[in-house]
């Protein structure tokens, strides 16, 4: 039992994964469909489009090359990885203990890499601006997103997910600054890197505003499936992480199916809430001028060093 | 001739030594200072000689009738006998400022004075006390070749500092060993066929004996 | 018979390989095709000797050192190979090795232009220069196989000598190398003579310094004179003036080495004076240490971005490198010195790591940009682009590079950068607050770094390879171009037109297996590497390293954080096949169509991004770091003053600090030179009153 | 017996040469007669060897682990450089820059040349010291000029002036040697023998030696080319014909640094204090000062060496008064090595210049591509003049550095200062001279390459495996000058 027990979770959660993102993703479009008084294609929009793109056949640019018919499946397959490494269900995932936290955001450099790589590939303007741009945000999220690991590693003393979640869910709840400020950095860097706005406009191709979408432009049929359902889950993931690291209350302890039902629901309202804080931010603001960022996200760095700091001083 | 007689006698060699000097110093006309050469050789060789009598050093007249030989006869004739060859006018360009020059002469006799007054503390001899003036004539000697224009007369300051050399020998060890004696002399001889050489080079490529000429090996700006 | 073969002899016969091919280049240089593919095997053969030797003697924990009656009788030539030189000697060794064989194709494209042979003699003097300075165990044979090794490679930067760029780089660098020498010869005195005092010769052998103990001012002086010394080797901000200017215009297998591995040498230095030969007495050594790693880390990097010669660009990022393996050093000093051997041992392995990982995947690229330049006769990326498709090979290793030198899993570059953030993360176990306060935003700076490398190296795998060509001319080089007279299928242009030829490929294609094991196999590597960390911090990191076994990497504890390289790549594989399979079941079609660019017409090769237009968004951010010299000129036909014909753009973006070291020292001395020309002004008389003064002068001060 | 060889030799060539030096076997008798001297010197090298220092000709010579090894160093370079002078004097005369005198008195003044320089090394006269060394720069003051420029004669007369005043200057502090030593030795020749000498140093008058020094300082140190006494090093070094150079700064410097370290041991001796080091050490320092930065702005390829040799008599000075084992060691090893190379240096730049018919350093490219030997030579010889290994000026450079910063650590700076500034200087010119294309001012000539050969082959013996014999010869050398 307790053999084949983390083998279903791991498998169990990778289905979450991959059903889930796009409802997240379509509860979110909806929300702001409502709060823009616009009504809404139906949380299940997404489903469709992937569906449909899926059928469609492949368009490809003359000198596209080998890496640009790559990319997808390989950010589908990180992104994947990501996923069960995170644990949102439960603690005890047999592929955990291969990589923590940094490595992760190693997993999600890799795609971006790769994506960056595509972006150029078939030699336009707008993929190489796309590409220039996210490498340069990605570039100054990092060494903020890093601070932020820093000031929890503090906390748990330890930089792999199950034991962070593992120490903040044993120690009960405690109310920290640093890991108040943690969670301020988190969500602004959150935001940039998955690309939302204020940083960017997932729902535009107005052609000089787009980062990521510049990058993506050429793509079609599954080859554009793969890319948006990536990004779907890159979504999810962060929330799902930022639940992990930051909320991890519910998230089912090891060795009992008990908590599973619970860990489910509880994962469920978490992100419900997690979407319409992300869309009261999306409609609150407007998106910022390229050379803003970095502003945005030094405010990043900086609330993740307060944190830290306050960490030394105030714990 | 009791011992010291010669000193006196010596001494007042010496102080005409030093007289001659200065006369180097501030001579204008070059046959001027080509007698006044010869006549400070002279001093030079009869002082020596005595100073042979006297301490009974016989090389010491072998000494002295080099130095009449070489500085009273030899070089001032050679000298001459350029002077003609070449037809140096016969009044030499004008020392720099004779006043300065004679000043500085008197200082240095009397830092010679203050540099060798310990060390004639030391002698035994009774030339010791001439020390000073041998040290001053070289002393001045270097003044003149750095004041005089002239490549005969920075050539006559160098023989005077020689003779300086020498007066400093015989008084204040009674002459070096005779080899070093010969060899010196040797040497001044071959110097002085040298700079015969010379001028007729400097005079040939240059048309005139005026060191000044001779300026342009240095550093560019 | 097999028994009395030690790794030392093994080193020891490979030198002497190395000399052997000296003489016999010297023999053949007539025949110069024979001369190559001759040489450069011996080179090769000798080069891999010397890695199996360091492979051996690091995994034994071996120490062996002997005398050869050589330089002074009183101080001949001590070599000694110990776990610290044999690890140097597998880096320096392993890519000597592959670039060697790349040697092997590359260097015939001189054929016909110019006698390879000094190309030849100096290469293998250089290697051998370093293989000396590794094994070498005194101050003499140090500093003269350190020079040796300096010397050849100017006269290799010098190769192309008529031009004057080279003339200037190998000049710059020659100084700088000497300078830094000759404060390095510093350090060696005060450790010698602190050791003997110079009664005699035995105090310059570094047995007597290890032995001896050094007043806290005196080592200070050394270590610092040291550190700067090699610093100036290692290309460390603001030491690195020369590097950018002198790894471009080598030969491609040269500046492979002189950035892959010469640098290391430096390292090696610091490394053995700093732990072996004085002892770590202050912390703020390893501070010092760790901010110049910092400071050059970050700068190196964000100049790189500022580049368009790919060579100058592979240059800088060398900067980058050496900062952060100065990083892991630093924090290794620290940590010794506040007795925490095994995190000590924990950064001291991740910097070395890093150390063989960037001989590896800079070599590769520094491979591969020469095979680029080798087929294009092209340096500026702004004139390149769509190669992939002209010589996919190239393409694919390049690549491999640089997923490996971003910091990419599951390639070897993360695991050094990632064993260097845990060693960040276990800072604050210091017992001084000021430093837990500042270490972190070391760590910070450190993610700074990395995220723009792999910003920088998406643009020069992106520019060089990916697109279509940008150059003026509408198509890669006609292919008879003069470097590639050996001829390769003369095909124009096409499907792999421009591909190099076996040898090159095999040489790259063997540095990109490196990456990728090294990569993936960490724990094992770690495993080899302890005896390092055993003799120079007196701990090991294995067993912790090693405690799920060989497939996680879990420095310290496993609950602390754990890395497994294997299953990442597996499982990605796994997913992407599943995913490909899956998709490929219903055949969809797939159609070849000109570009859409949000239906933009008429979108030509030049409307592309460049090099220069991918960096600008860094440049506008950093741009208070550069000397930025940017018009833009629009160029309007006669008649029309509204509508231009065409605007150029000019960019220039300078280092700073050549303006604000450099430039100055020059004109100092040339002032002071002016001004001492003065004492030379022809006159005799001058000459005459400096003699006499001299002498009244003396006379007055004796008195 | 061999050192009457040795000296005999060279005077019985100057003698014949000075008759039949234009004839066209004059080079070859040249060569055979330095070659005869070079042997004498290897036996006189090997006697030394077997039963150590010794007395001859009634103690007028001796010879001893420091003049023997410099005796050996002259007859060989003076041996290379009359091969080397072989072809470069041949195309000279071709050119017609010099006459049929001008040859005769060129050979015949050579041969006197090496004639008082060994003299002076080898005799164990003070006076006699003396002598040779004024007969040296006699000998050479007409050859600097034999060109009859302008220059040249100005060169050649700046020479003998200067010299002239300074070793009148030394003969002065002979003299009141002299003095102190006869109140001690009694009248007579004894008084002025080195052996005697150094046996009762310790009894001399102090105050009257240390002003013996200064006059022998300032006498011998002109010779040596001390700033600021060294203004006629340059102009002699690049007007006179280039054999001659090579020998100036190779040898005749040497032969003045040995008279000037010997008055040191002997003045040290007698007041018991490091004074004189002092002297020198600071003599030294303004030496490679001045000549490193002068040599920055130089033109003239010949005047560049010419400085810089200046600088290295500085570094060897400097490190003689430091003194100590490792100095002392350092500074015997850096006069013959610097001597080897900067004599191999002068050989190639002759033939430079020859080829590119100029000596403007401006105008000299492409040596290597033009010719090879020169161009190698050329550039091998300035790294190791510089100072890179393996060749033997970084090893004494290395001693000396190394002895400093321990036991002068102040002074070290300056000497940083001074060998960088060098280094940048030197290479910079040599580099373009080198390399690049070859310009069409290219004359092609055959070479002298034996010397050039065998003298950089001997720096790199030096410089990675001494012998064991100097190693022992140097140890007792620095016995000796303690």
């Amino acid at each position: 039992m307790n053999q084949i027990y983390p083998v279903i979770i791991e498998i169990l959660q990778i289905a979450i994964l991959l059903i889930a993102a796009p409802v997240f993703i379509g509860w979110i479009r909806m929300l702001k469909c409502w709060s823009q008084g616009r009504t809404s294609a139906g949380i299940l929009q997404p489903y469709r489009d992937i569906a449909k793109l899926f059928t469609k056949d492949v368009v490809l640019a003359e000198n596209a090359s080998w890496i640009f018919r790559f990319t997808p499946y390989l950010v589908f397959g990180v992104t994947v990885l990501v996923g069960a490494i995170v644990p949102i269900l439960s603690v005890d995932l047999p592929l955990s203990a291969t990589a923590d936290v940094i490595v992760l955001i190693g997993l999600f450099a890799i795609a971006r890499f790769f994506t960056a790589l595509a972006g150029m590939d078939i030699g336009t303007a707008f993929g190489g601006m796309g590409s220039s741009r996210e490498m340069m945000i990605a570039s100054l999220a990092e060494p903020a997103m890093l601070m932020a690991i820093f000031t929890v590693s503090l906390v748990s003393r330890s930089t792999s997910l199950s034991q962070i979640v593992h120490v903040i869910t044993s120690k009960g709840f405690i109310l920290r600054p640093s890991i108040a400020f943690a969670v301020l950095a988190f969500i602004l860097i959150a935001i940039a890197e998955t690309g939302r706005i204020p940083v960017d406009n997932p729902a535009t191709h107005l052609e000089l505003t787009m980062i990521h979408e510049a990058m993506i432009l050429e793509y079609s049929g599954r080859h554009l499936a793969l890319m948006e359902w990536a990004g779907m889950m890159k979504v999810f993931l962060f929330a799902g992480l930022g639940i992990a690291v930051f909320f991890p209350w519910g998230i089912a302890p090891k060795d009992n199916l008990i908590y599973l039902p619970a860990a489910i629901l509880f994962l469920a309202i978490k992100l419900c809430l997690a979407g319409t804080g992300l869309v009261l931010i999306e409609t609150g603001l407007a998106k910022m001028r390229i050379f803003r960022i970095p502003e945005f996200l030094g405010s990043a760095f900086l609330f993740a060093t307060l944190g830290m700091l306050s960490y030394f001083i105030l714990e | 001739m009791s011992i010291t007689l010669a000193a006196q006698i010596n001494s007042i060699l010496a102080a005409l030594i030093l007289l001659t000097a200065f006369g180097l110093l501030v001579q204008r006309r070059i046959y001027g200072l080509l007698h006044l050469f010869a006549w400070q050789g002279l001093f030079l060789s009869i002082s020596t000689g005595i100073v042979g009598y006297v301490a009974g050093v016989n090389h010491l007249y072998i000494s002295s009738v080099l130095t009449l030989g070489l500085k009273v006869i030899v070089l001032p004739y050679i000298l001459h006998i350029l002077i003609i060859r070449m037809q140096i006018r016969k009044e030499v360009d004008t020392v720099v400022n004779i006043p300065t020059t004679m000043l500085i002469g008197i200082a240095l006799v009397i830092f010679s004075y203050h540099l060798t007054a310990p060390i004639i503390e030391l002698s035994t001899l009774v030339t010791k006390s001439t020390l000073a003036v041998a040290l001053a004539t070289v002393m001045l000697g270097l003044l003149m070749m750095i004041t005089r224009r002239n490549a005969v007369t920075q050539i006559i300051g160098f023989l005077s500092m020689e003779n300086g050399l020498f007066f400093a020998a015989t008084s204040a060890t009674y002459g070096m060993p005779l080899v070093v004696e010969l060899g010196v002399a040797l040497d001044i001889l071959i110097a002085a066929f040298i700079f015969g050489i010379f001028f007729f080079q400097i005079r040939t490529t240059f048309d005139s004996l005026d060191v000044n000429s001779m300026a342009k090996l240095k550093e560019e700006e | 018979m097999i028994s009395d073969i030690t790794p030392f002899g093994t080193a020891f016969f490979s030198i002497i390989l190395l000399l052997a091919a000296i003489v016999i280049a010297a023999f053949l240089n007539k025949y110069q095709k024979l001369l190559i593919s001759v040489s450069f095997s011996i080179t090769a053969l000798s080069c891999l000797m010397a890695s199996i030797a360091g492979i051996w003697g690091v995994g034994a924990g071996y120490v062996e050192s002997t005398t050869i009656s050589m330089g002074i009788p009183d101080l001949p030539f001590h070599l000694r190979l110990d776990p610290l030189s044999g690890f140097f000697l597998v880096v320096v060794g392993l890519l000597s090795f592959f670039v060697s064989v790349y040697s092997l194709g590359y260097v015939k494209g001189f054929i016909g232009h110019r006698s390879v042979t000094h190309l030849v003699i100096f290469y293998c003097l250089f290697i051998t220069g370093m293989f000396l300075v590794i094994l070498s165990d005194d101050a003499l044979s140090f500093l003269i196989s350190w020079e040796l090794m300096a010397a050849s490679s100017y006269f290799l930067v010098m190769f192309e000598d008529e031009r004057v760029e080279n003339r200037r780089a190998a000049f710059l660098y020659l100084v700088v190398a000497h300078v830094g020498a000759i404060a390095i010869l510093l350090s060696f005195g005060i450790l010698a003579g602190l050791t003997t005092g110079f009664k005699g010769f035995d105090g310059y052998t570094f047995d007597a310094m290890r032995q001896a103990e050094f007043p806290a001012g005196w080592a200070t002086a050394a270590f610092l004179l040291a550190f700067f010394g090699f610093a100036a080797k290692a290309g460390v901000i603001p030491f690195h003036v020369w590097l950018p200017e002198a790894h471009p215009v080598a030969p491609s297998n040269v500046s492979a080495l002189m950035s892959g591995v010469m640098l290391k040498t430096a390292i090696y230095g610091i490394v053995r004076v700093s732990f072996d030969l004085i002892g770590i007495s202050n912390w703020w050594w390893g501070a010092i240490v760790l901010i110049f790693g910092l400071i050059s880390a970050v700068l190196g990097v964000l100049y790189a971005l500022m580049q368009h010669d790919l060579k100058r660009l592979l240059a800088y990022s060398s900067v980058e490198n050496i900062g952060i393996i100065l990083i892991g050093i630093g924090l290794a000093m620290i940590f010794t010195y506040f007795e925490m051997p095994q995190l000590a041992a924990l950064s001291l392995l991740a910097g070395l790591y890093h150390t063989l990982n960037h001989a590896m995947f800079k070599g590769l690229l520094f491979m591969g940009a020469g095979a680029v330049l080798y087929a294009t006769k092209e340096r500026s990326m702004e004139e390149m682009g769509g190669l992939i498709h002209k010589m996919p090979w190239t393409a694919a290793l390049f690549l491999v590079g640089c997923i490996s030198i971003s910091a990419l899993p599951p390639f070897n570059g993360f695991v050094s950068e990632w064993l260097t953030f845990q060693a960040f993360l276990l800072s604050p176990s210091l017992q001084t607050p000021l430093l837990n306060l500042l270490i972190p935003l070391g760590a910070a700076l450190l993610a700074l770094a990395a995220a723009l490398s792999a910003a920088c190296f998406v643009m020069a795998f992106g520019v060089t390879f990916l697109g279509r060509w940008r150059g003026h001319h509408n198509s890669p080089p006609p292919f008879d171009s003069p470097l590639s007279k050996g001829g390769y299928r003369g095909v124009k242009g096409g499907n792999g037109g421009l591909e190099v030829d076996w040898y090159m490929r095999i040489g790259m294609i063997m540095a990109a297996l490196a990456c990728l094991i090294l990569g993936i196999l960490p724990t094992m590597t770690i495993g080899w590497m302890d005896a390092l960390s055993e003799q120079l911090v007196g701990d090991k990191i294995t067993i912790t390293a090693g405690e799920f076994g060989w497939l996680w990497l879990t420095p310290i504890a496993h609950e602390r954080a754990s890395y497994s390289a294997p299953i990442v790549l597996i499982v990605v594989l796994a997913v992407v096949l599943l995913a490909y399979i899956l998709l490929h079941i219903r055949k969809a079609a797939v159609h070849r169509a000109p570009l859409w660019d949000c239906g933009f017409e008429k979108v030509t090769n030049r409307m592309q991004y460049s090099a220069a237009s991918f960096s600008m968004p860094i440049r506008r951010i950093f741009g208070f770091l550069f000397s930025i010299r940017e018009d833009v000129r629009a160029v309007y036909p006669t008649g029309n003053p509204l509508f231009p014909k065409r605007l150029r753009y000019h960019l220039k973006v300078r280092d700073r600090f050549w303006g604000l070291f450099y430039k100055p020292v020059a004109d100092a001395s040339i002032w002071i030179s002016r001004k001492v020309g003065k004492l030379q002004q022809g006159r005799i008389q001058m000459y005459l009153i400096y003699s006499f003064i001299t002498i009244i002068v003396l006379l007055l001060f004796l008195r | 017996m061999m050192i009457l060889i040795l000296l005999a030799v060279s005077f019985v060539a100057a003698i014949i040469l000075a008759f039949v030096g234009d004839r066209r076997f004059a080079h070859e008798i040249n060569i055979i007669g330095s070659a005869v001297t070079f042997f004498a010197g290897l036996g006189l090298a090997v006697q030394v060897n077997m039963q150590g220092p010794m007395l001859a000709g009634g103690k007028f010579f001796f010879v001893d682990y420091f003049n023997v090894y410099l005796a050996v160093l002259t007859s060989l370079v003076s041996f290379t450089t009359a091969i080397f002078s072989r072809r470069y004097m041949r195309r000279e005369r071709e050119h017609g820059r010099v006459g049929h005198w001008g040859m005769r008195f060129y050979h015949a003044m050579f041969q006197l040349f090496i004639f008082a320089m060994l003299l002076a090394l080898l005799t164990n006269n003070v006076g006699v010291l003396w002598i040779a060394m004024e007969l040296a720069t006699l000998s050479t003051v007409l050859l600097v000029s034999l060109y009859r420029t302008p220059t040249a004669i100005e060169a050649a007369w700046k020479y003998f002036i200067l010299c002239g005043v300074g070793i009148a200057l030394a003969l002065f502090g002979t003299v009141l040697l002299y003095f102190a030593a006869e109140r001690v030795l009694g009248e007579g020749g004894e008084a002025l023998l080195w052996t005697n000498l150094n046996q009762v140093s310790g009894q001399l008058e102090p105050t009257v030696l240390r002003l013996a020094f200064v006059f022998l300082l300032v006498g011998y140190g002109t010779k040596v080319g001390l700033v600021p006494l060294h203004n006629w090093l340059p102009d002699a070094h690049s007007e006179g014909p280039t054999p001659i150079s090579a020998v100036l700064s190779g040898l005749l410097l040497n032969i003045a640094l040995y008279a000037l370290v010997r008055f040191k041991v002997l003045v040290d001796g007698a007041t018991g204090t490091h004074q004189a080091g002092y002297m020198m050490m600071g003599f030294g320092l303004l030496s490679i000062l001045v000549a490193s930065f002068s040599l920055l702005r130089q033109k003239d390829i010949k005047r560049i060496f010419a400085y810089s040799s200046i600088e290295h008599m500085g570094i060897a000075t400097f490190a003689f008064g430091l003194g100590g084992p490792i100095a002392t060691f350092g500074a015997l090893m850096h006069m013959l090595v610097h001597s080897l190379t900067k004599s191999s240096i002068f050989f190639t730049v002759g033939h430079a210049s020859q080829i590119h018919g100029t000596q403007e350093m401006d105008k000299i490219r492409g040596l290597i591509k033009g010719n090879p030997l020169v161009g190698w030579g050329l550039i091998l010889g300035v790294m190791a003049i510089v100072g890179m290994p393996p060749f033997g000026v970084f090893v004494s450079e290395f001693l000396i550095l190394t002895a400093t910063i321990k036991d002068a650590p102040i002074f070290t700076p300056f000497l940083l200062i001074g060998l960088g500034v060098a280094f940048a200087g030197i290479l910079r010119r040599a580099q373009q001279m080198v390399s690049g294309s070859v310009p069409p001012s290219h004359k092609s000539l055959k070479a002298a390459n034996i010397p050039v050969i065998l003298h950089m082959v001997l720096v790199l013996i030096l410089g990675i495996y001494m012998p064991d014999f100097l190693n022992q010869w140097f140890h007792k050398a620095v016995e000796l000058l303690k």
